[in-house]
């Protein structure tokens, strides 16, 4: 095989992994905080597509503009879900997460109601493509990457930075500790989940007009996501972004070299492997 | 005098850098009450937990009537005839009192499984042998009057009279309790020491944890006190109580032993 | 026994007979079909809260109730087997499967159990997917031999054909209530104790001398052959076996339904099954709202009921009574 | 124990329940006598829905064209046609509970779907134990004994050929062909063919693979694909929009040839998706532009009040229509609305009915056995500088050579 189709191969796992990368910063964020496994993380990614589409096509708006407000929306329509739905069942993994399958069900309806059953897209925003050594990069997904990165990277430097963001660590670390030491719990639980959310619609709207969307793509990606989840170690941030990019090798070089279905296989069997070789995940903590 | 108990030899315990046990050796004998004293991080339930079989040892080894059981399964040091309790209280939190305490009997309930199955009027006859050997055993602690109520919802203090009775349930050899004592009022503490006494007469060999030295001394034949994961003394109460090292190390230390919360 | 106990017995059987009378009085095929899928489902969702008594949630468990299904169809289909050969056989060869699936699976627990069987039991659907010989592919396997005629002497012969939907309901609802006997027996015998125990607290378990990791297995393998019960059934009822409806989809809703319906009493899960089930066909008139409804029953149950619908009873009992005082001082 | 206490009662409430819905639900099912029922079991909710919805919109405008227009006359009496449609969500328990509420229930004597080819297997045998007529979606040929099956649609036996008979009129020079096609019963069916048919036309199958129905990113698989230098890349059953995805991804990574779409694309999705540039020079056989490439005025009529009543026009959607007209002119020819006696009429030999494509009649006897399948003949168009363009129309007679040349008859 030439030197070209093993750079390609390169390429698209780079691509998928930073797409995976942020979708899946949202979901950790929001169990490590939570204990919620989120299952409509999905949906909310759903949502965000659509936000985009209706503010800059059917409203018009610019494009990053869109961007904005699709996330503040969607993470607006989050911290409200977590108000209503999720407080009561703090702390309680299966029951929210059952919610969370009800959630989803209904995002979808919503989605349907309000925008139909037929596959949307929306202008590429960066035409054009970089030829390098054989290798073709698309400018679009390469401005996807960028943006995704600078998201994460942010969202990092708040984290590190910001008072909140230190108090959602230490809710990640000991809820109990964080709370003795007066942390208020039920901010930062809205917090996370509106975070997690924007991070969600973030990553559907730098997608939309690379990709197309419906209703019902939100369960697919949940499930990726969670692969992600686990396979960093539920709580570590770091080590979501070490799985996605993992995952997305292996997704990219397994399609490539073998077959799409082999590739889903080897992922599902990492990660059964790692879960049972090394529960706390690759970076968790015991 | 008659061959030890328990042997624990130059038992060494380190998690990454930090030693929490270094070369501890100390025996056991049958029918002696042995108190554990030390300060918190002295390593008295990190010896517990490597004891019975929570972690592996870094080096040493533990000998239980000769034979060496360093880093058995847990049900198997039960058979075994060793019962451990724990200091944040552990019960089956949703079980009642009975249920916990006929639980504890699990080892000495010979299960017919079909019997059970089809609640054949043999294996009601067990499980009546069964909760009629567990209300005993409740009389005893005193909580029969409570042998109803969910384990969640008794005080404190009969929680830990619960806990206490569970680990006396599995009819052990060799008892070690952690911190039995902590954070009870004084007439509880008089029952459980009461119990300590007569579970002793009983032929069981106890080994206890407590911060409690009040309490702890009138109950003990002989007292070891860890520092830093390393035996500093031994002796009888008076004699430990005595010892200049201790008092530094610990009696004198900032901490107030007599209550501690 | 005791009046108590006489009207327990008094109503099981009564709830017996009707089930049996149904075919009666409901001349519908379909909906014997809706009742007779519904029973398949009962199982399922049953052994899955055989599962959660011991505290785990295992997402294993609908890609074996389809590994069940595989297994008959294939035996019937490779073999020529007669379906009531098939069916014990295939129930063991799961509970072997099921055995491979949570022996790595039982390192974990907790939310990390819940998605390592996820984990294995996805591999396993793949398989099916990956492998057109002997599974079929994505097509799945069709045509798959419906059960063979009952001849008692002295009685007419029993049917299985497309259109003896009669027929059918019988078998499976025996099917059912024996699974659920035996799960009860299961739930109320020493294990089920034990699986309480384990449940509470795995550490006091094992130092009481409970060999935790045995018992789960034992309870995981039971529930596991109770699912490839119901996925044989359904194998040889729809004729039909496609992967994908094996995958999270049913998966979830087997989850819901259990929990909708309540894990902390044996007859939740069924609670939380019929009713979800009758919600989908009575809203077939409305398809896009299916999931609307689904998710505003789950979010009020949650909400309102943590003990699951199940709970329902003793909730409103209590303001029965007083109403009902209320009208008897009239 | 307390634990058992209220679990019998409660068990009897619960299981009585069922029961009771039960009835009350079955004591409602009156049928008046003029109107005759059709039937569409279809996936109207869930990810399958942009299948099934264009079916239940078609349908409802032929059928509310027809009693428009007076309904139809037999033997003197005037019958109105109604709609009755039940979601399959493409699953098979509950495409079989919708087959059965629609036969048993409603009383249906016709029955549009299903769309899938592996659920068609397992309700087929039901409409055939009930005399059922029923208008099959899916790719999946006929058996010579499904004698109330039929397939108003193209299926993947005829898309194929007629295809790639299209791609040679257009390619001459084609040596190497890819085929990629939706990993899933009706892909795989497909795939079979245009293997053959390669192999007859004597076209070399450099690569030949499967992605998943849902997939979005084709970077991967292209990797694979492009290296391998294909002439065009034929797409299989890859739905419209995602197809668009695949074109737009394959011009990005710097493949400049042909794309074939053989079971139909929908321009004005390609369009928006992959852009007038990358879509230039997509071949397609079907269409969904059924105004801009009306072959008959009928067509141009009816598709544009189906964009008019529906705001949107949906690929494979007048073929649905047809579906309809069909069963009217069987209804009409056997004088009488008896599925028994309707089908006798459609199956006799030489039956002409009208289409939106003009006459059609039931042909595929000398490969399948029986004639079940609408023979319409088939426009292939091409994108020309963002306009779709007809090319030519593939006829039954067109096809059969390579039908044969498929099947290795």
């Amino acid at each position: 095989m030439e030197l070209s189709t093993f750079l390609q191969m390169f390429v698209n796992g780079t691509m998928i992994g930073f797409q995976l990368a942020l979708f899946a910063t949202g979901l950790t964020l929001v169990y490590g905080i939570m204990l919620i496994i989120n299952f409509a993380h999905g949906e909310l990614y759903m949502l965000g597509a659509f936000a985009v589409f209706f503010f800059a096509e059917q409203l018009g708006l610019n494009y990053f503009v869109s961007l904005a407000l699709a996330m503040i929306v969607v993470g607006l329509i989050a911290v409200a879900a977590e108000r209503v739905f999720f407080k009561p069942l703090r702390g309680q993994h299966i029951p929210s997460f059952v919610m969370s399958c009800g959630l989803a069900f209904m995002f979808q309806v919503a989605a349907v109601l309000a925008f139909g059953i037929k596959n949307k897209a929306i202008d590429s925003v960066f035409p054009g493509v970089i030829m390098l050594l054989g290798t073709s990069v698309s400018v679009e997904r390469l401005m996807v990457s960028l943006i995704s990165a600078i998201l994460i990277i942010g969202f990092y430097i708040f984290l590190l930075r910001s008072r909140s963001g230190r108090a959602m660590r230490a809710v990640m670390q000991n809820p109990d500790a964080a709370a003795l030491q007066g942390v208020n719990i039920n901010q930062v639980c809205s917090l996370g989940m509106g975070i997690g959310a924007a991070l969600a619609a973030a990553a559907g709207g730098l997608l939309a007009p690379v990709f197309i969307f419906n209703p019902w793509i939100g369960p697919v990606l949940t499930w990726e996501g969670f692969i992600v989840v686990c396979l960093g170690g539920k709580t570590s941030l770091p080590g979501t972004l070490l799985a996605a990019f993992i995952l997305g090798y292996v997704r990219s070089f397994v399609t490539t070299l073998v077959d799409p279905v082999a590739a889903l296989m080897c992922e599902a069997a990492i990660l059964g492997i790692i879960l049972t070789l090394r529960p706390q995940g690759l970076l968790g903590h015991e | 005098m008659n061959a030890p108990l328990l042997e624990v030899r130059n038992l060494t315990k380190r998690f990454g850098g930090l030693t929490a046990i270094s070369q501890l050796s100390f025996d056991l004998y049958r029918g002696e009450i042995v108190g554990l004293i030390g300060p918190n991080g002295a390593g008295k339930t990190t010896l517990f937990n490597v004891i019975t079989g929570f972690y592996p040892p870094t080096e040493g080894k533990v000998f239980y009537k000769g034979e060496d059981i360093t880093g058995f399964k847990p049900h198997k040091l039960v058979q075994m005839g060793i019962a451990r309790s724990f200091q944040l209280t552990t019960l089956f939190d949703n079980l009642s009192v009975l249920q916990n305490v006929v639980m504890s009997r699990h080892l000495h309930t010979e299960v017919d499984f079909l019997g059970s199955l089809f609640h054949t009027p043999g294996n009601r006859e067990k499980e009546k042998a069964t909760e009629m050997r567990t209300m005993e055993l409740l009389k005893l602690t005193g909580l029969d009057t409570q042998w109803d109520v969910l384990a969640k919802n008794l005080s404190h203090g009969y929680q830990k009279t619960l806990n206490f009775t569970i680990t006396v349930g599995t009819d052990p050899e060799l008892l070690m309790l952690d911190e039995p004592l902590c954070a009870l009022n004084p007439e509880r503490i008089t029952a459980i020491q009461r119990l300590i006494f007569t579970v002793r007469d009983k032929g069981i060999t106890i080994l206890v944890i407590e911060h409690n030295m009040k309490a702890l001394f009138p109950i003990c034949d002989r007292i070891m006190v860890l520092d830093a994961g390393m035996k500093i003394a031994e002796g009888t109460p008076k004699e430990v109580g005595g010892n200049p090292e201790v008092i530094r190390a610990y009696l004198g230390g900032a901490i107030d032993v007599s209550d501690r919360r | 026994m005791n009046r108590n106990d006489w009207i327990k017995w008094a109503g099981l059987a009564a709830v017996v007979i009707t089930l049996f009378l149904i075919p009666a009085f409901i001349k519908s095929p379909y909906w014997m079909l809706v009742l007779t899928l519904m029973w398949v489902h009962i199982i399922a969702a049953e052994s899955f809260r055989h599962i959660v008594t011991v505290g785990e949630y295992s997402f294993a468990h609908v890609p074996l109730m389809g590994m069940g299904g595989y297994a008959s169809a294939l035996l019937a289909m490779k073999l020529g087997l007669s379906f009531w050969l098939a069916l014990p056989l295939a129930v063991l060869a799961t509970a072997i499967i099921s055995f491979l699936i949570y022996y790595p699976c039982l390192r974990t627990t907790g939310t990390f159990f819940f998605f390592a069987s996820f984990a294995f039991g996805e591999v396993m659907r793949l398989c099916w997917v990956r492998f057109r010989y002997p599974f079929g592919g994505v097509g799945g396997l069709s045509h798959i031999p419906r059960p063979e005629a009952i001849h008692i002497p002295g009685l007419p012969t029993v049917e299985f054909t497309i259109v003896s939907h009669t027929s059918y309901y019988y078998l499976i609802l025996v099917f059912m209530l024996f699974s659920l006997l035996i799960m009860y027996l299961l739930d109320r015998s020493r294990l089920g104790a034990i699986a309480a125990a384990i449940k509470e607290s795995k550490v006091l378990a094992s130092f009481v001398g409970i060999r935790v990791w045995r018992y789960e297995m034992i309870i995981f393998v039971i529930a596991s052959a109770f699912a490839a019960l119901g996925g044989s059934l359904y194998a040889h009822y729809m004729t039909l076996l496609v992967p994908v409806e094996f995958y999270w989809g049913l998966g979830i809703y087997v989850c819901v339904w259990a929990v909708v319906g309540g894990t902390g009493h044996f007859a939740g899960p069924i609670v939380g099954t019929i009713v979800f089930g009758l919600a989908r066909e009575l809203l077939r008139p409305f398809p896009q709202l299916v999931p609307l409804i689904y998710g505003l029953i789950l979010a009020a149950t949650l909400a309102f009921l943590p003990q699951g619908l199940i709970s329902l009873p003793e909730k409103i009992l209590p303001w029965a009574k007083k109403v009902l005082a209320r009208v008897k001082e009239r | 124990m307390a634990f058992t206490k209220k679990l019998l009662p409660l068990l009897l409430v619960l299981l009585l329940v069922p029961a009771l819905t039960v009835t009350i639900a079955t004591g409602c099912a009156p049928a008046a006598p003029e109107v005759v029922k059709i039937g569409i079991a279809q996936p109207v909710s869930g990810g399958w829905a942009a299948w099934g919805v264009p079916v239940d919109r078609a349908a409802r405008l032929a059928i509310d064209d027809i009693n428009a227009a007076g309904g139809i006359t037999v033997g003197g009496k005037t019958y109105l046609l109604e709609a009755v449609t039940e979601d399959t969500e493409a699953d098979s328990a509950i495409a079989m509970t919708a087959f059965n509420k629609l036969i048993y229930d409603h009383k249906v004597g016709y029955i549009l779907g299903p769309m899938s080819s592996a659920i068609n297997k397992v309700v087929q045998p039901l409409c055939e134990a009930n005399e059922v007529i029923q208008l099959f979606q899916g790719s999946f040929p006929p058996k010579p004994d499904d004698y109330y099956n039929f397939r108003g649609t193209m299926i993947g036996e005829q898309m194929a050929p007629a295809a790639y008979a299209a791609v040679m009129k257009l390619y001459p020079e084609t040596k190497t062909v890819a085929l990629l096609n939706r990993d899933e019963e009706g892909g795989w069916t497909n795939q079979d063919v245009a293997r053959n048919v390669c192999n007859a036309l004597g076209l070399e199958i450099v690569a030949d693979e499967f992605v998943d129905p849902h997939e979005e990113d084709y970077a991967p698989i292209l990797t694979k694909i492009l290296p391998l230098e294909p002439d065009f890349i034929g797409m299989g059953m890859i739905a419209p929009g995602y197809h668009a995805l695949l074109i737009k991804q394959g011009r990005e990574m710097g493949y400049e040839g042909p794309f074939l779409a053989p079971t139909g694309s929908d321009t004005a999705i390609m369009l928006d998706i992959a852009g007038a540039e990358a879509a230039e020079g997509l071949t397609a056989v079907g269409t969904a532009d059924y105004i801009g490439l009306a072959t008959t005025p009928l067509m141009k009529d009816v598709g544009e009040r189906y964009l008019e009543r529906y705001g949107t026009q949906d690929a494979w959607s007048l073929e649905y229509y047809n579906d309809i007209l069909y069963i009217k002119a069987g209804i009409e020819a056997a004088n009488s609305v008896d599925p028994t006696e309707v089908v006798k009429a459609l199956r006799t030999p030489g039956f002409t009915m009208p289409s939106v494509y003009g006459d059609v009649s039931w042909v595929g006897e000398e490969f399948w056995g029986i004639n079940s399948i609408a023979s319409c003949p088939l426009p292939y168009t091409q994108i020309h500088n963002g306009k779709e363009v007809v090319l030519g129309v593939v006829t039954w007679e067109d096809m059969k050579p390579l039908i044969e040349a498929a099947l290795g008859k």
